[in-house]
């Protein structure tokens, strides 16, 4: 045994393999190179793409409202206005009008959105993590594990989402909008885990998993290292639609009265309200119930845009051209410049 | 345009074999973000009926450019220029850069026809072998029944069971055997020249070999003209009469294959031949080549080469050395050719 | 432990997949038998190449030399310590798992793929230091890295360390995977094809830097190439040896020079007239096999595997499997009949297509 | 082959053996179960009756026999299940499979044809979005398509209700068909027949154009993606270099490869069409199986709220399961991969 160890530090393998270090680089320029590529690069990119900017300032607008509008803007109380104002005819005091029995429409719009916000996040991460989860272990551990985890996937990706989800709020009678957000996504994790798996089974046939292994790296650090950052885009885009699916579901459960609602009112509450106060009859009402549609078509717009312009911020090649500290950026001519832009022959 | 099953082959008039595809200083220019990028240069050629000629380029050299070139079937937004005069064996000659579409739908398949690198995405996927050749047959008119039987004697010809093979979808064949197949849905139309362009690159050893072989039978029995483009050059000097060296998106060196071999007259044709690891030569001399290939966008002044060639001298950086005559059947564009026996010894000079 | 232990030496390995019913329980399942019954041995700061058609089982026999594939037959020892038993938890083997481990490494064919697009260069070379120099500091590790990259050619090493994968070509690629292999001073490097998705003049520049390599840190390169030229080149510098795989077993096996100059099994000839040469004469043309294509591994030929192609098979290789002999000093050693006088394959019937001594062309 | 085919029934029988699991586990073991709140409301509002007979009441209301050991419950319900038996609606007093069956065949109806009209057309949007790619056509559309996609459904049913029921009274704002007609589905009046679909139809058409709307974006956006992809393939340069027609190309090369991937796209969209349904029909007052589970739930009818999940659940695999075994049909690879689709 000793013999086999003393060879190896012994080794006489010249100066490049003992080499020390001579130029160190000081600890905070390090920091300055790590903070330029992992924040300010991708911030770069997002503001170049017109989608991602556009996408990106309407979600900011919604996240700055859900945080502070409460307390900056008056709260909604029944009776504090005239009645079925419409927007704007009386100035500024209440600008989207007021509704049949004189509440201000912008008042319960934003009142709405924390608890919004709330359910979205919560149902947007459970799909995420556990889409993530069983699809990464699915993916990456093959055999039985594989096989297992797929059947409960397909079985469970095959149960119809909404009815299950009507049932489970009828016997719990969520209050608390994260629990909510929960239910509302109980199935939709399952169709991403299978989108997952098949992502992961692709990456990890590429030879430099297989190098990590024959180095000998853990399972866990193979897999934040090698797999995750491939799969980056396709988890923010799942979990922009895990969002978009939450605010679906519960919109439309609210507006049923499936899920019951505190005294906050909600945007679904609003469109029911709006709808059974005759909004749908009167022209006079219409913005009653235009003001809660608007406010969850923008969102989910929203979200869709962002989702767009961001694949790219996940790309290497577009971080690498906007983050200033990578190396000099030509783009070596591997195989014939020209065959590679492809198209159509004439 | 009847089928032409049946056309005797028609006797050669002259008894010296005439020029079938004649370029004239023919290129291919890309518009990209970082200026035109000129991936073939001004090429001059001229190929004989019945003759196999290989092109021999490494990646970036434009070898494949010239072959979509001949189809005039380069990539968008790609833009040819310069002159592709055709002499089919009946009927008077033609430029391939200037037919109307159809009557360039025409001559494509019919009278010259490609076979690609990628065999493995060349058919589609959710379509029988035998859904291709009816379809092809179909779209030029011909007589499907009598081009079944060709494909079927084709397909003999080329080691595969004709009907196993056409009752099979693409992704039931091996790699061989789909390029193979691939060969003779390209001469499914008899056309007259057949371009090829790293035919048997993604193939083993043995299958390689074997389909060279191959190919020389089919330029035989079928009286084909060929143009075998790849990097593979002790593989093509198996089955071509003629050799191309191509660096650049230039012609460097046009010769017989035995000058090409024995005495090559440009130095890239030499370091090339230097640098391939092969079976008998000694050693001790292999040498890799110094240098990167160059960029299509800013190509070097004078004679591309100069950079990297041990021989160069002032006027290769500034005057651009045009084709000359080092035998009758032996071109080169270098200014020392005369010399270079002298300063670049040849590893594969074998005692034998 | 004796020093002139083998690196990694293989008894009789099998490796066959099963490819299992999936779901239900009652489907039934069609194994390949990718390497059926291979011993071979990697000395100590020496090269084997070994040459094989797509299929031939090659990949595979490299992957159990380095611990990547585990063998469902035989044995796979690393200086006398089966890897396997030494992996299980509880059986404290006399070499740890992790030093065996990090002494097996791998370098892939496609260079495009065997560095992580999302890191770059400098990160790919940290990870094997921090886990086994885990004692250097950043800036340690950082020139090191640096020397290392200059070591190889890629000058300057700063600008090289910073850059993503795709801002490499595919030589400076696979120089990269080298030294991330280099890193961990290993005994044994798999070359998997490493040079055949180079350009010509890239491939005998990486091969030389192997080999020049292979003197500073000893380590043996098992090099995996379809191409025979390549695996010539490699193996006859380091006078190492040859071995040639077909449908999973080794057919002829020995000293390089020895092996191509005088090849005794029928399908190394064969692999030798596909391997185009420079010289100008004209090869012939028929390709001398019987049948183009390879059988299909799922259920390969009875007795000698060779016998639907080979040119001079007979009934007798139809029913038995022939025994490895071997020729001359130099271990020498092939598995066909020919080579044994005595054989009745000499009186038996030499099938259809084939003769007993089709002209040696 | 028969693996695929064994290892997709093998699935589907799991399936659906889980989903029936699942409402038994619901129904009886959730905190607040209904057979618990429903026995104390037995007892409450009717102190004299005997344990037994509240037992008998709650089992012949909910198929519950709560103090038998929990397998048995399990066996009973499931024999129960299958042979058709889903216990019996709290407020219509009628077994809750007679309300199905007479509400299923009009979910189906709309749903089958919503999806696959919003299919046909999403799908020749986006190849003809792919073959203009980069132009204003390609553009213009993909923004509608986003835009009409992020939209819900029902959103998207009462702008549709306001402006061509109310406003306009092109269509009837509810319902399955007019009054004065009487359903006749038979070959031997085929004027009545006709007349009985079309009325039918139109009033289902907003409902049908509510969903197409959103979805056709949705389909339209993947057939774009997809056949740009397939664009790129070098058999589609082949295919043009051997001068095949541009039509033929269109639809045997481009549109064949790039419909296979929406093919099990489809499958999961059986699901949510089905799923969707319960809002849909609800905004639209439209009596399908979905409007019925939003009517169960409002009188905490549960037998009637799981029959219909269950139900779903049976058609969606039922659908899944189908188009399973057919798509080996149109992907020649998929059958001997084992229906890797």
């Amino acid at each position: 045994m000793s013999e086999r160890t003393e060879s190896l530090h012994g080794i006489d393998d010249g100066e490049a393999f003992e080499a020390v270090s001579d130029a160190t680089m000081s600890r905070q320029e390090r920091y300055r190179r790590l903070f330029d590529r992992w924040i300010l690069a991708p911030g770069r990119i997002i503001w170049d793409d017109l989608r991602a900017r556009i996408g990106a300032s309407i979600i900011l607008l919604y996240v700055l409202v859900g945080l502070f509008g409460p307390k900056l803007y008056k709260t909604p109380r029944v009776n504090q206005g005239p009645r079925s104002v419409a927007p704007l005819s009386e100035g500024l005091t209440y600008p989207l009008g007021t509704d049949n029995l004189g509440r201000d429409i912008l008042a319960q719009l934003i009142h709405a959105t924390p608890s919004m916000l709330q359910m979205i996040t919560a149902g947007g991460l459970f799909v995420t993590i556990m889409g993530v989860a069983v699809g990464t272990t699915a993916g990456y551990a093959g055999g039985r594990t594989d096989r297992v985890l797929s059947l409960i996937t397909d079985i469970v990706m095959t149960i119809p989402g909404l009815p299950l989800i009507v049932i489970l709020a009828a016997l719990l009678a969520p209050q608390n909008p994260i629990v909510t957000g929960l239910i509302l996504t109980v199935n939709v994790w399952a169709g991403l885990a299978r989108e997952i798996r098949s992502q992961v089974l692709s990456i990890s046939r590429h030879s430099y998993v297989e190098a990590s292994k024959a180095m000998g790296l853990s399972t866990p650090t193979i897999i934040v290292k090698d797999i995750l950052p491939n799969i980056m885009p396709y988890v923010l885009i799942t979990f922009v639609n895990a969002a978009r699916q939450v605010i679906f579901a519960s919109i439309g459960l609210y507006f049923l009265g499936v899920l019951p609602y505190d005294s906050v009112v909600n945007w679904g509450v609003m469109i029911d309200q709006a709808v059974s106060g005759g909004a749908m009859h009167v022209m006079s009402m219409a913005h009653w119930l235009i003001a809660p549609l608007a406010t969850i078509t923008l969102l989910s717009f929203g979200l869709i845009l962002f989702s767009q312009g961001t694949d790219r911020m996940f790309n290497p090649r577009v971080r690498a051209r906007h983050s200033t500290t990578t190396g000099s950026d030509d783009e070596p001519t591997d195989d014939d410049a020209a065959a590679t832009t492809g198209g159509v022959v004439r | 345009m009847s089928g032409r099953a049946d056309a005797a082959s028609v006797p050669k008039t002259d008894t010296e074999s005439e020029v079938v595809l004649s370029c004239r200083d023919l290129s291919v220019e890309f518009r990209m973000d970082r200026g035109t990028s000129r991936v073939l240069n001004g090429l001059d050629i001229d190929i004989e009926r019945n003759e196999i000629i290989g092109v021999v380029g490494e990646s970036g050299s434009g070898k494949s450019m010239f072959a979509s070139a001949l189809l005039d079937a380069v990539v968008e937004p790609g833009v040819t220029s310069g002159e592709i005069t055709y002499r089919p064996s009946e009927g008077e000659p033609v430029d391939v850069l200037d037919l109307s579409d159809d009557r360039l739908r025409q001559l494509r398949w019919e009278e010259i026809s490609m076979v690609f690198q990628g065999a493995l995405s060349s058919f589609n996927p959710t379509l029988k072998l035998r859904g291709h050749f009816v379809e092809t047959l179909e779209a030029h008119d011909y007589d499907v029944e009598a081009g079944l039987e060709r494909t079927r004697e084709l397909l003999s010809d080329l080691y595969l069971d004709p009907d196993r093979v056409l009752d099979s979808y693409p992704h039931e064949l091996s790699g061989g055997m789909k390029q193979r197949a691939l060969i003779a849905l390209s001469l499914v139309l008899e056309p007259e020249v057949l371009v090829m362009d790293e035919p048997t690159a993604a193939l083993d050893l043995l299958m390689q070999r074997s389909i060279v072989s191959l190919l020389s039978d089919l330029r035989d029995k079928y009286d084909l003209t060929m143009v075998f483009i790849t990097h593979d050059l002790p593989l093509v000097t198996k089955l071509a009469d003629r050799i191309g060296v191509l660096y650049a998106f230039e012609l460097a060196e046009v010769g017989s294959t035995e000058e090409i071999l024995s005495d090559p007259k440009h130095p890239y044709t030499r370091a090339l031949l230097n640098s391939t690891p092969d079976i008998d030569s000694p050693l001790e001399e292999m040498r890799p080549i110094e240098g990167a290939a160059p960029d299509p966008v800013n190509v070097p002044s004078g004679c591309p080469y100069h950079e990297r060639c041990p021989m160069a001298t002032e006027d290769c950086a500034t005057i651009k050395p045009d084709m000359e005559a080092a035998s009758a059947t032996h071109d080169v564009a270098c200014h020392h050719w005369e010399r270079v026996d002298d300063e670049i010894d040849l590893t594969t000079e074998v005692d034998r | 432990m004796s020093a002139d232990d083998p690196v990694v030496s293989m008894r009789d390995i099998d490796v066959h997949f099963q490819d299992d019913g999936g779901v239900n329980p009652f489907a039934d399942p069609e194994t390949v038998r990718a390497v059926d019954g291979v011993d071979l041995d990697i000395p100590e700061n020496d090269v084997v190449a070994i040459v094989g058609e797509s299929g031939s089982g090659k990949t595979t026999l490299g992957k159990a030399a380095v611990g990547l594939q585990q063998p469902t037959g035989g044995t796979v020892s690393f200086r006398g310590q089966d890897i396997w038993t030494a992996k299980k938890r509880f059986s404290n083997p006399s070499i740890p798992y992790s030093e065996i481990r990090r002494s097996l490494q791998i370098i892939h064919q496609d260079p495009g793929s065997s560095l992580n697009p999302h890191q770059t260069v400098e990160a790919s070379l940290a990870a094997p230091l921090k886990k086994y120099e885990s004692e250097l500091g950043p800036e340690d590790r950082e020139a090191r890295i640096l020397a290392m990259l200059e070591r190889v050619g890629m000058t300057p090493p700063h600008d090289y360390a910073q850059r993503y994968p795709h801002q490499l070509s595919g030589g400076e690629k696979q120089r990269v995977a080298l030294i991330r292999a280099l890193l961990m001073n290993p005994d044994l490097i798999l070359a998997d094809e490493a040079v055949s998705a180079l350009d010509v003049s890239l491939r005998v520049e990486v091969m030389d830097l192997m080999l020049d390599l292979q003197d500073q840190f000893d380590t043996s390169f098992l090099f995996i190439s379809h191409d025979l030229s390549n695996a010539r080149y490699l193996a006859e510098h380091a006078d190492g040896r040859l071995g040639v795989m077909y449908l999973g077993e080794l057919v002829e096996l020995g000293d390089a020079e020895e092996v191509l100059r005088n090849p005794q099994h029928p399908y190394t000839k064969v692999l030798k007239w596909a391997t185009p040469s420079l010289s100008p004469d004209e090869g012939a043309a028929e390709p001398p096999v019987r049948e183009i294509d390879i059988p299909d591994p799922v259920d390969p030929p009875s007795g000698c595997r060779f016998h639907t192609r080979c040119p001079y098979a007979t009934e007798h290789c139809k029913e038995a499997t022939p025994e490895q002999h071997s020729i001359g000093a130099a271990a020498h050693q092939a598995s066909c009949f020919r080579l044994d006088d005595a054989s009745d394959y000499w009186h038996s019937e030499p099938l259809e297509g084939a003769s007993l001594d089709a002209d040696e062309r | 082959m028969q693996r695929y085919y064994l290892e997709r029934t093998l699935q589907a029988v799991v399936t659906v053996v889980s989903v029936m699991s699942l409402a038994f586990f619901l129904l009886r073991l959730m905190p607040g179960n209904p057979a618990d709140a429903y026995r104390a409301e037995l007892i409450q509002n009717n102190p004299q009756m005997s344990q037994a007979e509240i037992d008998h009441r709650v089992e012949q209301k909910l198929n519950v026999l709560p103090d038998a050991p929990l397998h048995e419950q399990y066996l009973n319900y499931v024999t129960g299940l299958l042979s058709g038996d889903l216990g019996e609606s709290i407020n219509e007093g009628v077994p809750v499979s007679e309300i199905i069956a007479e509400a299923l065949p009009w979910t189906i109806f709309t749903m089958s044809i919503a999806l696959l009209l919003s299919f046909v057309i999403g799908i020749s949007l986006g190849a003809v979005m792919a073959y203009k790619e980069g132009s204003y056509f390609d553009n213009g559309f993909s923004v509608t398509s986003i835009l009409f996609n992020s939209i819900p459904n029902y959103i998207v049913g009462i702008l549709l209700i306001w402006f061509l029921g109310y406003r306009f009274k092109l269509f009837p704002t509810g319902g399955r068909y007019s009054t004065e007609m009487d359903p006749t589905l038979g070959l031997l009046e085929p004027i009545q027949t006709v007349a009985f679909l079309g009325d039918a139809l139109w009033h289902a058409a907003l409902l049908i154009l509510s969903y197409t709307f959103v979805a056709a974006g949705g389909w339209a956006l993947r057939m774009r993606g997809n056949s740009i992809q397939v664009l790129g393939e070098d058999y589609l340069r082949v295919a043009r270099l051997r001068g095949l027609s541009e039509r033929r190309i269109a639809t045997r090369y481009v549109g064949r490869n790039a419909v296979l991937p929406l093919y099990t796209a489809l499958l999961i969209a059986i699901g949510f069409a089905l799923g969707g349904s319960v809002i849909l029909e609800q905004v639209f007052t439209y009596p399908g199986v979905g409007y019925y589970m939003i009517e169960g739930l409002e009188a905490r009818d549960y037998p009637l709220m799981m029959g219909v999940f269950l139900v779903m659940t049976i058609a969606v695999v039922l659908g899944v399961y189908v188009a399973d075994l057919t798509y080996g049909l149109i992907d020649p690879r998929a059958q001997t991969r084992g229906g890797e689709h």
